[in-house]
């Protein structure tokens, strides 16, 4: 666990610059602020503008989601911390294409309340409509009474991915923020770490699990899960990942978007084996995977384990997930 | 003759407490990986640093003791913009409001400031007393500060406030998180002490120790 | 360090069922053999197949870059094992087209072996005109002396795009041949581990690394490299990996493709700020990055470190390497 | 009366060396890690296992020495594929083909079937002598086999070219790699033992152990 860096305390500008070198054309630096990444082409007139923003250390995971059919920008925090008001406040006004924003992110404290304070800027001192939609699908972090209070984790994604889509239909912000919820009233997820993950600037990891432990439910940023225990198969972990979100929304009879995540270090190979079980346990339960995606698509650095999100499609969610997207890292074209 | 706070006390105090708080950030990132993520020592750091580089710049000129504590408030929110961050900048930003004008601020104006902080924090945050957060450690701080006489020594004042927060942030130890990351624990955060709560305290006692 | 799986000795079957199962529309086993993945359309009636072949636990490389635009089909070996004669034969049976079928892969002795029993088998038997290309990019294996002996990493995929974009335009097998061997003539790599990986079937690391030690030059198996020593900053470990392919191939003037390549475990992060420092010490040199691709493109499951591989571009290798490619785990569309 | 080697001798011979093999696996991993890539163990314990296994199935049941071989052969390539794996089931297959029509073996047959497996193994591997490979113990194995007498007892036939196959093995350590993964390091090769020539010498110290 060991890192390739200079400063720690440069890893979040170094690796900024090194963004914006290697994709001149796709994206930019809002005002000359590092912390605040936008399209190239942004704004795009007339078209409700999406943004994001959270700590770094998850790419693709925020700012990777930038680009055609998702996101037309993100406010960077320094690793696992919020973005500042006025970053927030820049990338909102850098997107704002006269149609309003969407202010779409997960539910941290840190970042909630900063994202308050730069929707109160943008509307008192740019005439931004402003609306907020918080990300909140991990089933581990609280039960279905407090949903409200859930943290929000790879479900982000489907969300991007379907408010992108229904932004660039030339939706109004009310209709676009609509679509945002519904996709999150519909998605659920729930993780597994395997091992921890060292925040540059701290040094040491936030978390220590034995040579044979897991720990079923813990949050992206090292918080703590619903049980920690011995290492079990890969179906096993499958199983126990997928009961809750099962428990939590009924989909018997139902066609899903599946995520099969690496938290990380975790390899490929390994999501493979989980998914090749979850098909036919799925099936046992009479859920149809209409759309797989397995990758690393949110991430916390070299953590060890794996995420699984579902999201429960109708026909307007199959539309909108359908819809080709392209970013630096997200390529969604015509195949399936 | 009622005890008073200069500003120029004011800013040796803040630097002294900063100071204090940064030195000691490692025992809140060990209550925080407890309880949340593990970032509030350096949460604090990137605050506290915030706020010494303000006095040592234009906030430090600063004659008036609401502005004072204004500017060293928003240096603390844009550098550590955390969930402690946010709320930390909006109490001393409010606090900061709350004692514009002043040159000098008497006890009662020192206890009411912390009390505008407080309003500020839960109307900011959301969270209710009991909720498990530092408020839990701010409210009897308040109250010790409001049972001191006028003319009780700033050290004795800032001590009552320290050892009433203390035992405020003791008690969130018996509290079941209602808010934030240590929510997410559910019943599980019991027996841990709250973080912000405990940093409360340090400040406080900080404050103590360097009152003159 | 701990994996997700169930009986290790299934770790392969389990993740191609799953990889099969998650891209019905994109792939298929060659005549029921899990081992020989071919694209679902496979042949395509007129075209040069290309395939490759090799072990496991690479993800992407191999089967990943099995798709339009890139390879036809891919022999599957156990982790880091050769696949079968056997294997590789039905692999070139069903992707042959009619035009003959390029073997284009890593100088590994058992690939290169039995991708020889191979040829013979499919010439023999089918009729299939067969040429062999071998990928020998790694410049820490061998001095340009002995640059033949070289083992093959990453600079595979540059392969597999420019092979796989000539043979789209339905040149004749002697011409994709030619054009694989001209991109791998422009295409030197070297790495850098700092953390081993575990072979399921093993399930102990073949290499330790102190806490503050990094390997340069170690190969994707864990092969020993040329240097072992203390872990250095990013800008250190960038310019000891581009040096040494400066040394062997001169760059002044010339445009590349440079690729910055996680081995697994190291974050996408720590590329980028790598990245950051190429861009300006390669500036400093007079080379200009006509097309980075910064990501995990070929791994060794968990081990940490990364690779960098560069090809020299010329008029014809821009026009194939531009050329639109789609696989279940790249996609090159029309942006940069 | 010159000895001989029965196709039922044969095939318990080779059982037990494959049981051995599998057993002392180890040692190779350890020493392929060094100079390789540490699979060699692995590779054994899947060729070895194949091969017990094609003797307890329809091989074990083949008439032909020859053809028995063969099929070991082939079922050691097609189940351990790495360079140890292609090169030894090119050996027993060539080796086989030696034999072939034969139901009993007498010892000069015997080392010609290996002259025949290490030419075969030279032309698919194109290594040479002296590129510190497995041929640097076979080579001198057989000379060993062909200064045995033909009324030689079959343990010591084989003891005597094992302990040869060993000392070629050991030689190794002065030689530079000259092929396959060990040859990536270059003079860092020198010292150490190549795990092939070291696989050979244990296949004929149990051939020697089990011969009866
Ligand atoms: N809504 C809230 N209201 C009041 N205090 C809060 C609130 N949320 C968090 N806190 C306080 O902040 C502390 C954690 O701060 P910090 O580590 O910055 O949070 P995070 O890492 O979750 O952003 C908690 O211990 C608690 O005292
Ligand atoms: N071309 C070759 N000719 C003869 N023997 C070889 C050749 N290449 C490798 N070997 C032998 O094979 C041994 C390594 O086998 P193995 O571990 O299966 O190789 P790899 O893992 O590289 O495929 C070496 O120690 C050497 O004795
Ligand atoms: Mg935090
Ligand atoms: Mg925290
Ligand atoms: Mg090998
Ligand atoms: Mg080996």
């Amino acid at each position: 666990m060991k890192k390739i860096l200079n400063d720690p305390k440069h890893y979040v500008p170094e690796l900024l610059q090194g963004l914006l070198a290697a994709h001149p054309g796709r994206l930019k630096a809002a005002d000359g602020e590092l912390h605040a990444i936008v399209r190239a082409d942004a704004p795009v007139r007339g078209k409700v503008g999406i943004i994001t923003g959270g700590g770094s250390g998850h790419l693709p995971v925020f700012l990777g989601y930038v680009g055609k059919g998702m996101l037309d920008g993100c406010a960077v925090g320094d690793v696992f911390a919020s973005p500042s008001i006025d970053q927030m406040y820049k990338t909102t006004k850098a997107v704002s294409g006269g149609a309003g924003v969407l202010h779409l992110f997960g539910n941290y404290g840190g970042d909630v309340m900063n994202f308050a304070g730069a929707a109160d800027l943008a509307t008192m001192e740019d005439d931004i409509e402003i609306a907020t939609v918080l990300v909140a699908d991990d089933v581990a972090s609280a039960p279905p009474e407090r949903a409200k209070n859930r943290r929000g984790v790879a479900g982000m994604i489907f969300a991007f991915k379907i408010a992108g889509a229904r932004a660039d239909e030339m939706a109004s912000l009310a209709e676009v923020k609509a679509a945002a919820e519904h996709a999150l009233a519909n998605t659920r997820s729930m993780g597994v770490a395997l091992g921890p993950c060292i925040v540059p600037q701290v040094g040491k990891p936030t978390f220590t699990l034995g040579e044979d432990e897991m720990e079923i439910g813990m949050g992206i940023h090292g918080e703590q899960g619903v049980r920690r225990g011995k290492l079990q198969t890969a179906d096993e972990i499958a199983q126990q990942l997928i009961d809750p979100i099962l428990a939590d929304m009924p989909l018997a009879g139902s066609e899903i978007a599946l995520m099969v995540n690496s938290l990380g270090a975790t390899p490929l190979e390994e999501l493979y084996i989980m998914y090749n079980y979850l098909v036919g346990y799925l099936k046992s339960k009479d859920v149809r995977i209409y759309r797989p995606y397995i990758g690393r698509f949110a991430t916390s650095m070299e953590m060890a384990g794996a995420s699984l999100t579902v999201m429960k499609l109708d026909d307007e969610l199959k539309r909108l997930l359908d819809a080709p997207a392209s970013t630096p890292f997200f390529d969604q074209g015509q195949f399936v | 003759m009622p005890t008073t706070l200069t500003r120029d006390q004011l800013v040796a105090l803040l630097d002294a407490v900063a100071a204090d708080m940064i030195r000691d950030k490692d025992e809140l990132t060990t209550l925080d990986a407890e309880l949340g993520d593990g970032d509030l020592g350096r949460t604090t750091e990137w605050g506290f640093t915030a706020i010494r580089e303000a006095l040592a710049g234009e906030a430090g000129a600063e004659p008036d003791m609401g502005k004072l504590l204004f500017k060293c408030g928003k240096a603390f929110a844009d550098k550590a913009p955390s969930s402690f961050g946010a709320l930390m900048g909006a109490a001393f930003m409010k606090g900061g409001m709350a004692l514009k004008g002043k040159t000098t601020a008497e006890l009662a104006d020192i206890a009411g400031a912390v009390q505008t902080a407080l309003d500020a924090l839960m109307e900011r945050g959301g969270a209710k007393l009991g909720d498990k957060t530092m408020l839990d450690a701010m409210h009897p701080a308040i109250q010790a500060m409001r049972g001191q006489s006028a003319d009780a020594a700033l050290g004795a004042f800032f001590e009552a406030a320290a050892q009433a927060a203390q035992r405020g942030a003791e008690e969130t130890q018996h509290m079941q998180s209602q808010i934030g990351r240590a929510s997410w624990q559910g019943e599980r955060s019991a027996g841990k002490m709250d973080p912000g709560a405990r940093a409360i305290a340090m400040m406080l006692a900080a404050a103590a120790r360097h009152a003159v």
